[in-house]
Protein backbone atom coordinates (compact mmCIF):
# COMPACT_ATOMS: atom_id res chain seq x y z
CA UNK A 1 0.00 0.00 0.00
CA UNK A 2 1.52 3.61 -1.03
CA UNK A 3 1.16 6.62 0.76
CA UNK A 4 -1.34 7.76 -1.62
CA UNK A 5 -3.51 4.46 -1.12
CA UNK A 6 -3.16 5.14 2.50
CA UNK A 7 -4.31 8.96 2.31
CA UNK A 8 -7.41 7.62 0.47
CA UNK A 9 -7.95 5.18 2.62
CA UNK A 10 -7.95 7.59 5.84
CA UNK A 11 -10.21 9.97 4.42
CA UNK A 12 -12.94 7.32 3.26
CA UNK A 13 -12.81 6.08 6.89
CA UNK A 14 -13.03 9.93 8.49
CA UNK A 15 -15.87 10.58 6.17
CA UNK A 16 -17.94 7.24 6.51
CA UNK A 17 -17.51 7.34 10.47
CA UNK A 18 -19.03 11.12 10.58
CA UNK A 19 -21.78 10.54 8.14
CA UNK A 20 -22.62 7.67 10.51
CA UNK A 21 -22.32 9.69 13.48
CA UNK A 22 -24.85 12.69 11.93
CA UNK A 23 -27.14 9.76 10.50
CA UNK A 24 -27.47 8.70 14.15
CA UNK A 25 -28.24 11.75 15.64
CA UNK A 26 -30.78 12.45 13.21
CA UNK A 27 -32.51 9.61 14.15
CA UNK A 28 -32.17 10.13 17.73
CA UNK A 29 -34.23 13.08 16.90
CA UNK A 30 -36.48 12.11 14.61
CA UNK A 31 -37.41 9.13 17.36
CA UNK A 32 -37.96 11.59 20.19
CA UNK A 33 -39.65 14.38 17.99
CA UNK A 34 -42.11 12.08 16.08
CA UNK A 35 -42.95 9.86 19.41
CA UNK A 36 -43.85 12.76 21.16
CA UNK A 37 -45.63 14.58 18.59
CA UNK A 38 -47.59 11.09 17.29
CA UNK A 39 -47.54 8.87 20.23
CA UNK A 40 -49.32 11.05 22.85
CA UNK A 41 -51.20 8.01 24.89
CA UNK A 42 -48.98 4.94 23.85
CA UNK A 43 -51.41 1.77 24.07
CA UNK A 44 -50.40 -2.20 23.02
CA UNK A 45 -49.88 -1.32 19.39
CA UNK A 46 -49.10 1.07 17.60
CA UNK A 47 -52.59 2.47 16.05
CA UNK A 48 -52.92 2.96 11.80
CA UNK A 49 -53.00 6.54 12.34
CA UNK A 50 -50.54 6.49 14.74
CA UNK A 51 -47.94 5.06 12.00
CA UNK A 52 -49.53 7.45 9.25
CA UNK A 53 -48.65 10.25 11.61
CA UNK A 54 -44.63 8.80 12.34
CA UNK A 55 -44.21 8.14 8.30
CA UNK A 56 -45.32 11.66 7.97
CA UNK A 57 -43.58 13.22 11.12
CA UNK A 58 -40.03 11.41 9.65
CA UNK A 59 -40.20 12.76 5.64
CA UNK A 60 -40.94 16.35 7.04
CA UNK A 61 -39.09 16.38 9.96
CA UNK A 62 -35.82 15.22 7.22
CA UNK A 63 -37.06 17.62 4.93
CA UNK A 64 -36.74 20.21 7.70
CA UNK A 65 -32.92 19.11 8.59
CA UNK A 66 -31.92 19.55 4.78
CA UNK A 67 -33.79 22.61 4.69
CA UNK A 68 -32.08 24.40 7.79
CA UNK A 69 -28.70 22.96 6.67
CA UNK A 70 -28.95 24.71 3.21
CA UNK A 71 -30.24 28.00 4.77
CA UNK A 72 -27.28 27.71 7.70
CA UNK A 73 -24.48 27.27 5.08
CA UNK A 74 -26.01 29.73 2.60
CA UNK A 75 -25.78 32.20 5.78
CA UNK A 76 -22.31 31.29 6.57
CA UNK A 77 -21.62 32.15 2.81
CA UNK A 78 -23.13 35.40 2.98
CA UNK A 79 -21.11 36.34 6.34
CA UNK A 80 -17.59 35.43 4.76
CA UNK A 81 -18.29 37.07 1.40
CA UNK A 82 -19.60 40.48 3.82
CA UNK A 83 -17.30 40.46 6.50
CA UNK A 84 -14.20 37.99 5.63
CA UNK A 85 -15.42 35.92 8.70
CA UNK A 86 -17.69 33.04 9.46
CA UNK A 87 -20.18 34.11 12.48
CA UNK B 1 -10.58 -13.90 25.76
CA UNK B 2 -12.58 -13.86 28.83
CA UNK B 3 -11.81 -10.44 29.59
CA UNK B 4 -13.16 -8.99 26.40
CA UNK B 5 -16.30 -10.79 26.60
CA UNK B 6 -16.57 -8.68 29.96
CA UNK B 7 -15.58 -5.55 28.32
CA UNK B 8 -18.32 -6.17 25.64
CA UNK B 9 -20.71 -6.88 27.60
CA UNK B 10 -20.21 -3.87 29.85
CA UNK B 11 -20.17 -1.68 27.07
CA UNK B 12 -23.75 -3.42 25.80
CA UNK B 13 -25.36 -2.86 29.44
CA UNK B 14 -23.87 0.95 29.68
CA UNK B 15 -25.91 1.36 25.94
CA UNK B 16 -28.72 -0.04 27.65
CA UNK B 17 -28.87 1.65 30.72
CA UNK B 18 -27.98 5.21 29.17
CA UNK B 19 -31.21 4.43 26.50
CA UNK B 20 -33.49 3.11 29.61
CA UNK B 21 -32.60 7.07 31.35
CA UNK B 22 -33.49 8.54 27.90
CA UNK B 23 -37.36 6.67 27.47
CA UNK B 24 -37.96 6.98 31.16
CA UNK B 25 -37.94 10.36 30.63
CA UNK B 26 -39.85 10.40 27.84
CA UNK B 27 -42.50 7.85 28.69
CA UNK B 28 -42.90 9.56 32.86
CA UNK B 29 -44.19 12.61 31.26
CA UNK B 30 -46.94 10.57 29.18
CA UNK B 31 -47.17 7.82 31.62
CA UNK B 32 -46.83 9.29 35.09
CA UNK B 33 -49.55 12.87 35.35
CA UNK B 34 -48.66 15.49 37.73
CA UNK B 35 -51.64 14.57 39.91
CA UNK B 36 -50.47 11.40 40.32
CA UNK B 37 -50.85 10.22 44.25
CA UNK B 38 -48.99 8.02 46.32
CA UNK B 39 -45.80 6.28 46.37
CA UNK B 40 -46.33 3.39 44.64
CA UNK B 41 -47.34 3.18 40.49
CA UNK B 42 -50.40 1.98 39.75
CA UNK B 43 -51.51 -1.05 37.28
CA UNK B 44 -52.74 1.98 34.59
CA UNK B 45 -49.51 3.67 34.65
CA UNK B 46 -47.19 0.49 34.72
CA UNK B 47 -49.03 -0.69 32.18
CA UNK B 48 -48.73 2.61 30.16
CA UNK B 49 -44.87 2.85 30.64
CA UNK B 50 -44.58 -0.85 29.71
CA UNK B 51 -46.69 0.09 26.25
CA UNK B 52 -44.72 3.11 26.13
CA UNK B 53 -41.57 1.76 26.09
CA UNK B 54 -42.85 -1.25 22.82
CA UNK B 55 -44.23 1.67 21.05
CA UNK B 56 -41.14 3.74 21.19
CA UNK B 57 -39.19 1.12 20.12
CA UNK B 58 -41.78 0.19 16.88
CA UNK B 59 -40.93 3.82 16.06
CA UNK B 60 -37.42 3.28 15.79
CA UNK B 61 -37.78 0.54 13.72
CA UNK B 62 -40.11 1.99 11.29
CA UNK B 63 -37.92 4.82 11.23
CA UNK B 64 -34.66 2.25 10.56
CA UNK B 65 -36.74 0.14 7.68
CA UNK B 66 -38.56 3.68 6.22
CA UNK B 67 -34.92 5.52 5.89
CA UNK B 68 -32.92 2.09 4.39
CA UNK B 69 -36.06 2.01 2.11
CA UNK B 70 -35.33 5.27 0.56
CA UNK B 71 -31.88 4.37 0.38
CA UNK B 72 -32.56 1.73 -1.90
CA UNK C 1 -1.24 -10.43 42.79
CA UNK C 2 -1.22 -13.39 39.77
CA UNK C 3 -2.84 -12.38 36.60
CA UNK C 4 -6.70 -14.31 37.60
CA UNK C 5 -6.37 -11.73 40.35
CA UNK C 6 -5.75 -8.95 38.25
CA UNK C 7 -8.49 -9.67 35.70
CA UNK C 8 -11.03 -9.95 38.97
CA UNK C 9 -9.65 -6.46 39.79
CA UNK C 10 -10.26 -5.12 36.44
CA UNK C 11 -13.68 -6.91 36.36
CA UNK C 12 -14.54 -5.35 39.85
CA UNK C 13 -13.77 -1.89 39.22
CA UNK C 14 -15.27 -1.59 35.84
CA UNK C 15 -18.34 -2.35 37.21
CA UNK C 16 -18.31 -0.29 40.48
CA UNK C 17 -17.46 2.77 38.19
CA UNK C 18 -20.60 1.88 35.33
CA UNK C 19 -22.69 1.39 38.55
CA UNK C 20 -22.14 4.80 39.75
CA UNK C 21 -22.27 6.54 36.62
CA UNK C 22 -25.94 4.74 36.30
CA UNK C 23 -26.73 5.59 39.62
CA UNK C 24 -25.31 9.26 39.18
CA UNK C 25 -27.59 9.79 36.26
CA UNK C 26 -30.40 8.35 37.57
CA UNK C 27 -30.27 10.54 40.53
CA UNK C 28 -29.49 13.45 38.22
CA UNK C 29 -32.82 12.89 36.27
CA UNK C 30 -35.09 12.25 39.52
CA UNK C 31 -33.92 15.93 41.02
CA UNK C 32 -34.46 17.16 37.68
CA UNK C 33 -38.06 15.90 37.23
CA UNK C 34 -39.13 15.71 40.40
CA UNK C 35 -38.14 19.56 41.28
CA UNK C 36 -39.80 20.88 38.36
CA UNK C 37 -43.02 18.84 39.59
CA UNK C 38 -43.22 19.21 43.12
CA UNK C 39 -41.71 22.68 43.46
CA UNK C 40 -43.60 25.33 40.85
CA UNK C 41 -42.65 28.12 42.67
CA UNK C 42 -39.99 28.32 44.72
CA UNK C 43 -40.52 29.69 48.46
CA UNK C 44 -37.94 29.87 51.47
CA UNK C 45 -38.34 26.30 53.03
CA UNK C 46 -39.22 23.31 51.17
CA UNK C 47 -42.92 23.04 52.59
CA UNK C 48 -44.09 19.83 53.60
CA UNK C 49 -46.50 19.01 50.97
CA UNK C 50 -42.99 19.93 48.42
CA UNK C 51 -41.06 17.51 50.92
CA UNK C 52 -44.10 14.50 50.41
CA UNK C 53 -44.73 15.09 46.62
CA UNK C 54 -40.20 14.64 46.33
CA UNK C 55 -40.41 11.75 47.78
CA UNK C 56 -43.62 9.77 46.30
CA UNK C 57 -42.44 11.47 42.90
CA UNK C 58 -38.38 9.74 43.43
CA UNK C 59 -39.86 6.63 44.78
CA UNK C 60 -41.86 6.39 41.45
CA UNK C 61 -39.37 7.67 39.21
CA UNK C 62 -37.14 5.05 40.38
CA UNK C 63 -39.98 1.85 39.99
CA UNK C 64 -40.26 3.50 36.17
CA UNK C 65 -36.64 3.00 36.02
CA UNK C 66 -36.50 -0.15 36.58
CA UNK C 67 -39.77 -1.35 34.67
CA UNK C 68 -38.52 0.34 31.50
CA UNK C 69 -35.39 -0.95 32.14
CA UNK C 70 -37.11 -4.61 32.50
CA UNK C 71 -39.04 -4.25 29.10
CA UNK C 72 -36.35 -2.87 27.09
CA UNK C 73 -34.55 -5.76 28.04
CA UNK C 74 -37.49 -8.02 27.44
CA UNK C 75 -38.14 -6.56 24.07
CA UNK C 76 -34.04 -6.89 23.02
CA UNK C 77 -34.64 -10.32 23.70
CA UNK C 78 -37.32 -11.00 22.03
CA UNK C 79 -35.70 -9.10 18.82
CA UNK C 80 -32.56 -11.84 19.00
CA UNK C 81 -34.90 -14.81 19.45
CA UNK C 82 -37.22 -13.90 16.10
CA UNK C 83 -34.62 -12.04 14.20
CA UNK C 84 -31.19 -13.14 15.52
CA UNK C 85 -30.68 -9.01 16.46
CA UNK C 86 -30.84 -6.56 18.26
CA UNK C 87 -32.26 -3.47 17.70
CA UNK D 1 -0.79 19.05 4.32
CA UNK D 2 -3.51 17.95 2.19
CA UNK D 3 -4.82 16.21 4.71
CA UNK D 4 -4.46 18.23 7.35
CA UNK D 5 -6.63 20.73 5.16
CA UNK D 6 -9.09 17.18 4.88
CA UNK D 7 -9.07 17.13 8.60
CA UNK D 8 -9.97 20.93 9.44
CA UNK D 9 -12.84 21.12 6.35
CA UNK D 10 -14.33 17.95 8.10
CA UNK D 11 -14.46 19.84 11.72
CA UNK D 12 -16.12 22.57 10.45
CA UNK D 13 -18.09 20.17 8.77
CA UNK D 14 -19.19 18.37 12.28
CA UNK D 15 -19.64 21.45 13.84
CA UNK D 16 -21.99 22.93 10.91
CA UNK D 17 -24.13 19.47 10.88
CA UNK D 18 -24.64 19.69 15.09
CA UNK D 19 -25.66 23.14 15.21
CA UNK D 20 -28.01 22.36 12.38
CA UNK D 21 -29.25 19.61 14.63
CA UNK D 22 -30.09 21.66 17.23
CA UNK D 23 -32.10 24.35 14.93
CA UNK D 24 -33.75 21.95 13.12
CA UNK D 25 -35.06 21.27 16.82
CA UNK D 26 -35.69 24.81 18.00
CA UNK D 27 -37.67 25.38 14.28
CA UNK D 28 -39.50 22.35 13.91
CA UNK D 29 -41.27 23.07 17.31
CA UNK D 30 -41.68 26.94 16.29
CA UNK D 31 -43.07 26.20 12.24
CA UNK D 32 -44.71 22.69 11.85
CA UNK D 33 -47.27 22.60 14.47
CA UNK D 34 -48.78 19.41 15.40
CA UNK D 35 -51.83 19.63 12.85
CA UNK D 36 -49.38 19.63 9.89
CA UNK D 37 -50.74 17.68 7.22
CA UNK D 38 -49.13 15.63 4.31
CA UNK D 39 -45.86 13.73 3.58
CA UNK D 40 -44.20 17.47 2.44
CA UNK D 41 -43.08 20.94 3.73
CA UNK D 42 -46.03 23.08 2.65
CA UNK D 43 -44.26 26.43 1.36
CA UNK D 44 -45.66 28.65 4.61
CA UNK D 45 -43.56 26.28 6.89
CA UNK D 46 -40.63 26.12 4.29
CA UNK D 47 -40.68 29.94 4.28
CA UNK D 48 -40.97 30.02 7.86
CA UNK D 49 -38.01 27.54 8.56
CA UNK D 50 -35.95 29.50 6.02
CA UNK D 51 -36.61 32.69 8.56
CA UNK D 52 -36.43 30.59 11.95
CA UNK D 53 -32.50 30.06 10.83
CA UNK D 54 -31.87 33.60 9.97
CA UNK D 55 -33.55 35.55 12.73
CA UNK D 56 -31.44 32.39 15.34
CA UNK D 57 -28.53 33.64 13.70
CA UNK D 58 -29.41 37.04 14.08
CA UNK D 59 -29.61 36.58 17.34
CA UNK D 60 -26.80 35.02 18.04
CA UNK D 61 -24.53 37.75 16.40
CA UNK D 62 -26.58 40.02 18.63
CA UNK D 63 -25.90 38.52 21.91
CA UNK D 64 -22.13 37.98 20.64
CA UNK D 65 -21.52 41.88 19.77
CA UNK D 66 -23.74 42.67 23.38
CA UNK D 67 -21.00 40.78 24.90
CA UNK D 68 -18.17 42.67 23.49
CA UNK D 69 -19.74 46.12 24.47
CA UNK D 70 -20.02 44.65 27.60
CA UNK D 71 -16.23 44.03 27.74
CA UNK D 72 -15.47 47.34 26.38
CA UNK E 1 1.88 19.74 44.39
CA UNK E 2 1.06 23.58 43.62
CA UNK E 3 0.09 22.31 40.83
CA UNK E 4 -1.77 19.37 41.79
CA UNK E 5 -3.89 21.80 43.92
CA UNK E 6 -4.81 24.53 40.86
CA UNK E 7 -6.17 21.29 38.80
CA UNK E 8 -8.16 20.58 42.05
CA UNK E 9 -9.64 23.63 42.11
CA UNK E 10 -10.28 24.24 38.42
CA UNK E 11 -12.21 20.73 38.55
CA UNK E 12 -14.00 21.74 41.49
CA UNK E 13 -14.87 25.48 40.12
CA UNK E 14 -15.76 23.76 36.21
CA UNK E 15 -18.33 21.52 37.74
CA UNK E 16 -19.83 24.38 40.10
CA UNK E 17 -20.04 26.05 36.81
CA UNK E 18 -22.04 23.02 35.01
CA UNK E 19 -24.24 22.55 37.50
CA UNK E 20 -25.08 26.78 37.67
CA UNK E 21 -25.21 26.54 33.85
CA UNK E 22 -28.27 23.51 34.62
CA UNK E 23 -29.71 25.03 37.73
CA UNK E 24 -29.79 29.18 35.78
CA UNK E 25 -32.27 26.98 33.02
CA UNK E 26 -34.42 25.49 35.33
CA UNK E 27 -34.78 28.49 37.73
CA UNK E 28 -35.07 31.12 34.80
CA UNK E 29 -38.28 29.24 33.50
CA UNK E 30 -39.60 28.70 37.23
CA UNK E 31 -38.64 32.73 37.87
CA UNK E 32 -38.99 35.13 35.41
CA UNK E 33 -41.90 35.06 33.23
CA UNK E 34 -41.95 35.71 29.81
CA UNK E 35 -44.09 38.93 30.64
CA UNK E 36 -40.92 40.02 32.83
CA UNK E 37 -40.31 43.96 31.97
CA UNK E 38 -37.29 45.71 32.01
CA UNK E 39 -33.63 45.10 31.77
CA UNK E 40 -33.05 44.05 35.17
CA UNK E 41 -34.51 41.68 37.52
CA UNK E 42 -36.62 42.75 40.39
CA UNK E 43 -36.70 41.83 44.08
CA UNK E 44 -39.25 39.42 43.81
CA UNK E 45 -37.30 37.76 40.57
CA UNK E 46 -34.04 37.91 42.57
CA UNK E 47 -35.55 36.09 45.70
CA UNK E 48 -37.29 33.57 43.42
CA UNK E 49 -33.86 32.63 42.43
CA UNK E 50 -32.21 32.69 45.51
CA UNK E 51 -35.33 30.21 46.81
CA UNK E 52 -35.17 28.54 43.81
CA UNK E 53 -31.47 27.26 43.88
CA UNK E 54 -31.67 26.24 47.88
CA UNK E 55 -34.62 24.32 47.09
CA UNK E 56 -33.28 22.09 44.24
CA UNK E 57 -30.49 21.68 46.43
CA UNK E 58 -32.65 20.85 49.12
CA UNK E 59 -34.30 18.32 46.97
CA UNK E 60 -31.17 17.01 45.78
CA UNK E 61 -29.77 16.17 49.49
CA UNK E 62 -33.22 14.51 50.12
CA UNK E 63 -33.01 12.50 47.39
CA UNK E 64 -29.16 11.55 48.47
CA UNK E 65 -30.51 10.41 52.17
CA UNK E 66 -33.74 8.90 50.54
CA UNK E 67 -31.55 6.67 48.73
CA UNK E 68 -28.64 5.85 50.93
CA UNK E 69 -31.67 4.84 53.79
CA UNK E 70 -32.83 2.55 51.02
CA UNK E 71 -30.11 0.70 50.28
CA UNK E 72 -29.40 -0.10 54.67
CA UNK F 1 12.14 29.16 30.68
CA UNK F 2 12.24 28.14 34.45
CA UNK F 3 10.01 25.79 35.78
CA UNK F 4 8.17 28.48 37.09
CA UNK F 5 7.81 30.08 34.16
CA UNK F 6 6.29 26.93 32.73
CA UNK F 7 4.03 25.90 35.65
CA UNK F 8 2.24 30.16 35.67
CA UNK F 9 2.20 29.54 31.57
CA UNK F 10 0.06 26.34 32.40
CA UNK F 11 -1.74 27.74 34.73
CA UNK F 12 -2.57 30.76 32.25
CA UNK F 13 -3.64 28.59 29.90
CA UNK F 14 -6.45 26.29 31.81
CA UNK F 15 -7.84 29.23 33.00
CA UNK F 16 -8.22 30.45 29.60
CA UNK F 17 -9.59 27.29 28.47
CA UNK F 18 -12.08 27.14 31.11
CA UNK F 19 -13.00 30.67 30.91
CA UNK F 20 -14.36 30.28 27.08
CA UNK F 21 -15.63 26.86 27.85
CA UNK F 22 -18.07 29.09 30.30
CA UNK F 23 -18.58 31.53 28.01
CA UNK F 24 -19.16 29.45 25.02
CA UNK F 25 -22.09 27.55 27.11
CA UNK F 26 -23.61 30.75 28.58
CA UNK F 27 -23.98 32.15 24.84
CA UNK F 28 -25.56 28.89 24.10
CA UNK F 29 -28.07 28.77 26.85
CA UNK F 30 -28.88 32.95 26.24
CA UNK F 31 -29.51 32.45 22.06
CA UNK F 32 -31.84 28.92 23.00
CA UNK F 33 -33.75 30.33 25.75
CA UNK F 34 -34.26 34.35 24.66
CA UNK F 35 -34.92 33.19 21.02
CA UNK F 36 -37.60 30.92 22.35
CA UNK F 37 -38.99 33.93 24.25
CA UNK F 38 -38.43 36.51 22.27
CA UNK F 39 -38.85 34.94 18.53
CA UNK F 40 -42.20 33.05 18.55
CA UNK F 41 -42.91 33.68 14.43
CA UNK F 42 -39.65 34.13 12.78
CA UNK F 43 -40.35 36.67 10.23
CA UNK F 44 -38.19 37.64 7.27
CA UNK F 45 -36.12 40.20 9.50
CA UNK F 46 -35.65 40.58 13.57
CA UNK F 47 -38.21 43.04 14.32
CA UNK F 48 -37.66 45.95 16.70
CA UNK F 49 -39.55 44.95 19.34
CA UNK F 50 -37.99 41.19 18.87
CA UNK F 51 -34.62 42.87 19.06
CA UNK F 52 -35.37 45.19 22.67
CA UNK F 53 -36.46 41.94 24.03
CA UNK F 54 -33.86 40.00 22.88
CA UNK F 55 -30.91 42.66 24.40
CA UNK F 56 -33.61 42.36 27.85
CA UNK F 57 -33.90 38.74 28.31
CA UNK F 58 -29.98 38.44 27.34
CA UNK F 59 -28.97 41.36 30.33
CA UNK F 60 -31.22 39.85 33.03
CA UNK F 61 -30.13 35.41 31.76
CA UNK F 62 -26.77 36.56 32.40
CA UNK F 63 -27.66 38.47 35.94
CA UNK F 64 -29.60 35.16 36.78
CA UNK F 65 -26.78 33.41 35.75
CA UNK F 66 -24.42 35.47 38.58
CA UNK F 67 -27.28 35.20 40.99
CA UNK F 68 -27.56 31.54 40.61
CA UNK F 69 -23.60 30.83 40.91
CA UNK F 70 -23.48 33.14 43.93
CA UNK F 71 -25.93 31.38 45.86
CA UNK F 72 -24.49 28.24 44.85
CA UNK F 73 -21.44 29.14 45.94
CA UNK F 74 -22.94 30.58 49.18
CA UNK F 75 -24.60 26.85 49.62
CA UNK F 76 -21.56 25.08 49.32
CA UNK F 77 -19.67 27.05 51.87
CA UNK F 78 -22.56 26.69 54.59
CA UNK F 79 -22.86 22.65 54.26
CA UNK F 80 -18.59 22.53 54.24
CA UNK F 81 -18.91 24.99 57.66
CA UNK F 82 -22.03 22.83 58.91
CA UNK F 83 -21.47 19.13 57.86
CA UNK F 84 -17.31 19.33 57.33
CA UNK F 85 -18.13 17.93 53.73
CA UNK F 86 -20.02 19.71 50.03
CA UNK F 87 -23.28 18.68 48.80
Amino acid sequence: MDSEAVKKAIIKQVQLESNMNNAKQLIEKINENCFQRCVPKPGSTLSSSESTCATSCMEKYMAAWNLVNASYVKRIQQEVHNNGFAT
Amino acid sequence: AELRQFIGNETQRAKIQTQTHSMTEICWTKCIPASSKGNKLDSSEQSCLANCVDRFLDLNLATLKHLSSLRN
